[in-house]
């Protein structure tokens, strides 16, 4: 496999397992700083299970995950946000009933950004949550919570970011939006994975993708030339797929 | 036209939350075998008004009436006793197996054999099969979606109210789940569907745009693409 | 010893399955802390006193009616109580001080109607209507009743049998509703998510009156052994029966059936040994045991992990 | 500091100038009491979520730490009450493993955990050190003015933690842990260790409240200083006046143990009948706590 | 004054209810028997003079009793002070009666740590203390035991104060006196124990000659109905509430599970010849009509309760003062001299009762009634003991 030199993030062989099922089973790629990578796959394929080990949530059954050649597989959560590694969650998590400005102010508080991180107000401001500032997050809906799960991951400024579905629920002006947000972010030089079924999203900000089935990758590279590829179109894209 | 011909019809209705009001005199109406697409941004009350016309949220104004009864006070289980049927965003029970969301959402509004129902869903979604035993929690992002597509359709409702059934399925399968309506509209289901997901205008016979809580715009598919600043907003075409 | 503490512990232990079925559907799946559970083992226990004494019949005749009793007065209690109790931001938590309240007020008003004296019932009585049945079918002595039961060649109290017995009934009888009837099926969808149920159609209301009702039904029927397994019984009684029943609902984990009958006999069988061995120590050990046992299945016996994300 | 100020030091103040002006001094020696084990219950279970159903299990620990102390080595009364609050905080680090329980197990565990301290040291085989069942008599540091005093402080103490809770990121913080510990955790909150030091804070002021209650009364037997009706109590307080606030389970305890007291003097007759149906009453028509009728107009409780 | 007022506390609810109901009944039972009669006569203001008892309800709860014991002393500012029954209900007053110099008449809260020589402000009223209450089981075994062919005792005792204190006290008398005897079982089990079945089949195991239970009536009514369930026949048999409370006793286990078994011989069988108050028949007389409904049990704690208020009544006739140092003296004066119903009202000089050692007796069945039959100490009317139970 290509080990780029600038590359930050590195899987090997990654396996987890639950029960005798096989969510990840070798899963291997790597993410550079200023990179936005893709990561697609058919539902249930590992992606989400992924970025759960990578985040620290669960421990790797086997495999390796590094952080600038420093392996963090199995380190808790907290200390590697602390790496500079954060993440959203596909169904969002906020701390319901806080505000929305508390909410960023824990994150704030306790990321230990190693780089200062914006203001709440900044924040708030640039994600359109500035309305609804001091609203416990349970009254936001279902996009308000996650661009407040994004902040949160912001706040602690990460050097990687790995964002699960985020913009599943937009409609294409807001996709518009987010994806300029997350494209500026990447040129700060915050590596971002970017988990998503939206292929329009996808080819718009990805320079690379990862297409992932039965916790394995099938593919690595460019989306316009995955999606002529058979297997992808046979497990994900299905029938006559275009880009 | 008599009233009875409209399955749902929905006049003039407010709902909030607390002191804050989110739709202001939403109007709109359901013929049988239609399907109509809520579109709207983030916020613009899509979800609030179908948990409104299920009855989960009180309408603290306006009417609403389903295969022509004034249901506007009553309680969300005997509207669906009705024939319609409602799929949430959380959409599961995550204590339950798979199988057990499917019998349940069969036997809620009382089906005759939930197992046979079970049964067929599974040709459906193959991969429910799969994990028939498994708990809901355990479920992927977009499995926990088709669960919750599949256990919405268990009851063999009428009319189908659904808020965004798309978000989090891989392309693969929101091409088998639009399969799946168009189907089921021929044999003369009713759907409402809040989606964010263009594909969805290929089995839309109308669409109705939310903003802000009112209703901005109702008209066919053709219409609404003949209006450019619609387009604009709400497809993405550039 | 061995053999005898484990076949006691097996039978106490089924009985205190019992003691705890009735809250496993109150508190496991609905969701609330009945801290008025041991009162309404109680007040089962009165109307064993009631059948009795006012008519004369054998104790097991109180276990349909207090069953019947309570099943009714649980669904109007749930009709008066819950739905204001749901209008809270935390209903569980928020039970915890309503069913205290209650928990006080059976207790007061039991006080007032019956004083505050140890009662119990003669063990022949229980079963005596088998021994009239045998006697009046087969002939033989009516007086022989109430023996001890043998097992094992070792013997044990007839009510113990009595009431294992019925106790394994009433947990088939909740697994089967539960697991085997529509209605029971739509009370796990409840338990698993009240807001997924109300927008799937289900009348939440009437499932859980309906689980509430027989989740007080069954305390009151396993008050009807309390005189017997406890030798006698007060209004005061509640309260330890109501921390013993959490315990064993809890080591067995929450809403299943199986495992409140798992943790009965783990509970019964604990006690006897400890009884057996290390007797100044009763009380603590079983405590003990299911601080260990919950660290190491943090969610009960027979409960299972959940996804966190 | 605004909180200290405008609500600390007034409580403060009151229940100090009290004993000048009402002679039950128990009664106000038991406010003050209850008052810090609500607010106790408040730092664990407001801030954290964690229910200690068994709290009193650190409240007789500490009692009885004051009265080894005391018997066996014969300290001060002052020294005393501090050995009990640690006795409270070694308890508490020896059930930390219990945090990793949640919910309904983690709030039976804690009283299995109490009941179980309350068995030990009620043995009659620990009768050299604890006096097992037959109970402890301290006349030797009988001083209710200065136990009363040491209550205050505990008192002070107590709110100080909480004014600190509630004012800091560290008070937030616990909060996110309550609400969602995998997203605390991704917002870089060390889980762990928030809910063991918050445990061990609310475990040191039920210890200490424990070593001042054993100086006050003085003689006692397990049964008294494990007594469970301080842990329902405790909880019914702080929940019913509103958790995770500074006034809350103040409200909470001055009302409901207010009219508990003031039933108890008039109607002794029916006084746990009268009790009980104005608890249910409260709870059904104030289903959100006390506090919410500030909330409900949408005025903030600090 | 025109009242004397008398301040108590009873537990209507909880765990010690059902000690606490009768005992509190007795001593309403006289306060409403002597203010019909136009009060209770006052010496140190030579006239009679009406009783008004303050009486409040702890629940059980000892926080709550602490409170109102000082609700009592400095609200209600009552002449005397009276404690609630049982001593974990009574701990709480000790302290606080000495802070306030009021003496505490200390009802049955026998717990060896309430009395210090230092402390003048308190007297225990009518059980004696557990440290010689079971002098006559243990002289009986020492003494009686060997010639019936006892050798081997099991000992089970509930580990409260109360009972733990009276097994220790019987196994130091066995020990102490080098008589033949061998204690077998010996084992403390909790006070909530309920359930005997497996203690009993452990003793049977241990095959003794006498079983010596202590427990309170709880433990009493689980254990006898235990071992009548389970047919187990100890040879001997000996139980404290048996005796104690004979009538509730009898409710529970039934007239059989009683038959044969060794108990404390009550007061309410003894007949105490009385110089002060009622006599036990026109005690029990007079509570029958009080309290119809039968709710309350009579027997050993009504009795206490009664004798509570006769040592008070007595003691107001001979103080000089209301002082709380004058009523210790006027109630240390009546030691060996007042004879109740309870029998020789007698102190140590700590304030503990050692007045009436309770014979050892045995229950016999006749005609369907429960009867008493004094063992030892040996007297005029003595009968053999049935031994062993057949
Ligand atoms: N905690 C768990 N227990 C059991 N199975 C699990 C668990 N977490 C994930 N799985 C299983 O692992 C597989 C991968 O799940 P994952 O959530 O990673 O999928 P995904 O690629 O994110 O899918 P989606 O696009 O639908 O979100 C699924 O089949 C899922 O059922
Ligand atoms: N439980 C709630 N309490 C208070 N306010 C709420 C609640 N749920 C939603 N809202 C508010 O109501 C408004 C409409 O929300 P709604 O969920 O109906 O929008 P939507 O059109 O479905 O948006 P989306 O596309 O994000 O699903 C939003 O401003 C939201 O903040
Ligand atoms: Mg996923
Ligand atoms: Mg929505």
């Amino acid at each position: 496999m290509s080990l780029s030199l600038t590359s930050l993030l590195h899987v090997t062989g990654l396996v987890k397992r639950f029960g005798g099922f096989h969510a990840l089973d070798g899963l291997s790629f790597h993410a550079a700083a200023g990179e936005i990578l893709g990561l697609v796959g058919p539902n249930g394929s590992g992606k989400t299970t992924s970025i759960n080990v990578i985040s620290g949530l669960y421990a790797p059954d086997g495999g390796n995950v590094t952080l600038d050649g420093v392996s963090i597989g199995g380190i808790a959560s907290h200390k590697l946000v602390h790496l500079g590694v954060n993440r959203t969650f596909q169904i969002p998590k906020p701390f319901l009933s806080l505000t929305v400005r508390e909410n960023i102010a824990v994150a704030l508080a306790y990321g230990r950004a190693q780089v200062a991180p914006p203001t709440a107000e900044a924040l708030m401001d640039e994600y359109r949550l500035t309305e609804v500032a001091d609203r416990p997050a349970s009254e936001l809906n279902n996009a308000q919570q996650k661009m407040l799960d994004l902040v949160r991951a912001l706040a602690t400024r990460p050097r990687l970011l790995l964002l699960d579905e985020l913009a599943a629920g937009l409609n294409p002006t807001e996709l518009d939006w987010i994806s300029a947000r997350i494209k500026a972010l990447a040129q700060t030089g915050m590596a971002i994975i970017v988990v998503e079924h939206l292929m329009g999203f996808i080819e718009q900000i990805t320079d690379r993708v990862i297409v992932m089935n039965a916790g394995k990758e099938i593919f690595e590279g460019k989306l316009a030339v995955a999606v002529k590829v058979p297997q992808v179109i046979e497990v994900f894209l299905g029938g006559e797929h275009a880009a | 036209m008599p009233p009875d011909n409209f399955l749902m019809q929905a006049s003039g209705v407010n709902a909030g939350y607390g002191t804050m009001r989110v739709l202001w005199g939403v109007d709109l109406d359901i013929r049988p075998g239609e399907t109509v697409l809520l579109l709207g941004a983030n916020g613009a009350g899509k979800t609030t008004f179908l948990k409104t016309l299920v009855g989960l949220i009180e309408a603290r104004e306006g009417a609403i009436t389903l295969a022509g009864q004034d249901v506007t006070k009553m309680r969300s289980s005997d509207r669906m006793k009705l024939g319609m049927t409602y799929m949430s965003e959380l959409a599961v029970f995550p204590d339950l197996s798979i199988e057990e969301n499917l019998r349940v959402g069969a036997q809620a509004l009382g089906h005759a054999n939930p197992g046979a129902r079970a049964e067929e869903l599974y040709g459906i979604f193959p991969v429910l099969r799969d994990k028939r035993r498994a708990p809901a929690s355990s479920l992927s992002g977009g499995q926990r979606k088709m669960l919750g597509i599949a256990k919405a359709l268990a009851a063999e409702p009428k009319l189908l109210v659904m808020d965004e059934p798309s978000a989090g399925l891989s392309p693969l399968f929101v091409k088998e789940v639009l399969r799946v309506l168009s189907d089921l509209q021929k044999r003369g289901l009713s759907l409402l569907i809040a989606e964010q997901n263009i594909g969805f205008l290929e089995v839309a016979t109308r669409v109705s745009v939310l903003e802000g809580g009112r209703i901005r715009f109702s008209g066919t598919v053709a219409e609404m693409t003949d209006n450019e600043a619609l387009r604009r907003a709400y497809f993405g075409l550039k | 010893m061995l053999v005898y503490a484990l076949v006691a512990g097996v039978l106490f232990g089924l009985y205190f399955s019992l003691v705890g079925i009735g809250l496993n559907l109150v508190f496991g799946v609905m969701r609330i802390v009945n801290l008025a559970h041991g009162d309404f083992l109680m007040l089962g226990a009165f109307v064993a006193f009631g059948v009795v004494t006012l008519a004369g019949l054998d104790p097991l005749l109180a276990v349909p009616v207090a069953f019947v009793v309570f099943v009714l007065v649980g669904v109007a209690l749930y009709k008066i109580l819950v739905p204001r109790l749901q209008g809270s931001l935390n209903p569980e938590m928020l039970s915890i001080i309503l069913f205290f309240g209650l928990s006080q007020v059976i207790q007061a008003i039991t006080t007032i109607f019956f004083g505050t004296s140890e009662r119990s019932i003669p063990s022949s009585a229980l079963g005596s209507i088998f021994t009239t049945a045998r006697v009046k079918l087969f002939g033989g002595n009516a007086d022989d009743t109430g023996g001890p039961i043998e097992f094992f060649g070792q013997s044990f109290p007839a009510s113990w049998v009595t009431a294992a017995a019925t106790s394994l009934v009433a947990i088939a009888f909740v697994y089967l509703y539960l697991y085997r009837t529509r209605l029971g099926t739509l009370t796990r969808a409840v338990m698993s998510r009240r807001d997924e149920a109300l927008a799937t159609g289900i009348d939440v209301d009437r499932i859980s009156a309906a689980a509430f009702g027989i989740g007080l039904g069954l305390a009151a029927v396993a008050g009807v052994f309390a005189p017997f397994m406890f030798g006698s019984v007060t209004p005061a009684f509640g309260a330890d029966a109501t921390v013993t029943s959490f315990a064993v609902v809890v080591l067995g984990s929450l809403g299943n059936p199986l495992g409140t009958a798992l943790g009965g006999v783990v509970y019964g069988i604990c006690y006897m040994l400890v009884q057996t061995y290390l007797s100044s120590w009763a009380d603590l050990l079983p405590y003990v045991l299911l601080i260990f046992i919950l660290l190491l299945r943090p969610s009960g016996l027979l409960g299972r992990q959940v996804r966190v994300a | 500091m605004r909180h200290l100020l405008l609500i600390v030091l007034p409580l403060l103040v009151i229940f100090a100038l009290l004993p000048g002006v009402y002679q039950n001094h128990l009664l106000l020696f038991n406010f003050v009491i209850f008052l810090v084990l609500a607010q106790g219950v408040n730092i664990i279970y407001g801030f954290t979520g964690y229910l200690p159903f068994g709290y009193v299990g650190f409240f007789g620990a500490g009692a009885y730490g004051f009265a080894i102390t005391v018997m066996h080595y014969h300290a001060s009364a002052p020294m005393a009450v501090l050995v009990a609050g640690a006795v409270g905080v070694a308890l508490g680090l020896f059930l930390s493993p219990l945090l990793r329980l949640s919910g309904a197990y983690f709030a039976i565990a804690n009283m299995a955990a109490a009941l179980a301290v309350l068995h030990f040291v009620a043995n009659p085989a620990l009768e050299d050190i604890t006096r097992g069942p037959y109970g402890v008599s301290l006349t030797g540091t009988f001083n209710p003015t200065l136990a009363y005093a040491a209550a205050l402080i505990v008192l002070a103490l107590t709110m100080g933690i909480v004014v600190f809770l509630k004012n800091s990121s560290f008070g937030l913080a616990l909060q996110a842990v309550r609400e969602d510990p995998v997203s605390a955790s991704m917002a870089g909150v060390n889980v762990v260790r928030m809910r063991v030091i918050a445990w061990l804070a609310s475990a040191l002021v039920a210890g200490l409240a424990g070593g001042v209650y054993a100086w006050y009364v003085s003689v006692f037997f397990p049964d008294n200083v494990f007594s469970s009706d301080f842990s329902i109590f405790a909880i019914v307080f702080a929940l019913f006046g509103g958790v995770a606030t500074i006034t809350g389970p103040i409200i909470g305890v001055v009302a409901l143990y207010g009219v508990y007291n003031l039933i108890g003097f008039t109607t002794p007759q029916y006084f746990q009948l009268i009790y009980g149906l104005l608890i249910m009453v409260l709870v059904l028509f104030l289903p959100a706590g006390l506090v919410s009728l500030a909330t409900r107009r949408g005025w903030r409780v600090p | 004054p025109t009242e004397i007022k008398i301040g108590t506390l009873y537990a209507s609810s909880g765990r010690y209810a059902s000690i606490s109901m009768p005992v509190h009944s007795g001593l309403k039972l006289w306060i409403e028997q002597k203010n019909a009669e136009g009060g209770v006569y006052v010496k140190a203001f030579d006239k009679k003079i009406p009783i008004k008892l303050v009486a409040y309800d702890d629940q059980s709860n000892t926080a709550t009793a602490s409170s109102l014991y000082n609700q009592l002393i400095t609200q209600d500012k009552v002449d005397i002070l009276v404690a609630d029954s049982g001593s974990v209900l009574t701990a709480p007053a000790v302290a606080i009666a000495r802070d306030h110099k009021m003496f505490l008449f200390n009802q049955t809260g026998t717990g060896a740590s309430f009395f210090s020589k230092d402390n003048p402000y308190i007297a225990l009223m009518a059980d004696p203390v557990s440290t010689i209450w079971p002098k006559p089981i243990a002289d009986f075994l020492i003494h009686d035991g060997p010639a019936l062919g006892i050798k081997k005792v099991a000992i089970l005792y509930s580990t409260n104060e109360f009972t733990g204190t009276q097994a220790t006290a019987v196994r130091k008398f066995i020990k102490d006196s080098g008589a033949p005897l061998e204690i077998v079982y010996d084992q403390g089990i909790p006070t909530e124990t309920t359930n005997y079945t497996v203690m009993i089949n452990n003793i049977r195991k241990t095959q003794p000659d006498a079983v010596i239970h202590l427990g309170y009536a709880p433990n009493d009514i689980a254990l006898l109905r235990n071992i009548g369930e389970v047919g187990v026949k100890f040879k001997m048999l000996f139980s404290i509430y048996a005796g104690l409370e004979t009538e509730l006793l009898e409710k529970n286990v039934g007239a059989k599970g009683l038959e044969h078994v060794f108990t404390y011989v009550p007061p309410t069988d003894l007949d105490y010849p009385v110089n002060f108050g009622m006599t036990m028949a026109q005690y029990r007389a007079a509570w029958n009509k009080t309290y119809p409904d039968g709710k309350v049990e009579f027997g050993f704690n009504a009795v206490a309760g009664y004798t509570t208020a006769l040592v008070i009544e007595k003691s107001l006739s001979v103080a000089t003062s209301l002082d709380q140092l004058e009523l210790h003296r006027a109630v240390f004066s009546l030691s060996g001299e007042l004879k109740t119903l309870d029998g020789t009202f007698g102190l140590d000089e700590m304030g503990g009762q050692i007045g009436e050692l309770t014979p050892l007796g045995q229950i016999a069945l006749k005609d369907g009634h429960l009867k008493f039959v004094e063992i030892y100490p040996h007297d005029a009317n003595n009968s053999k003991p049935v031994y062993p139970r057949p």
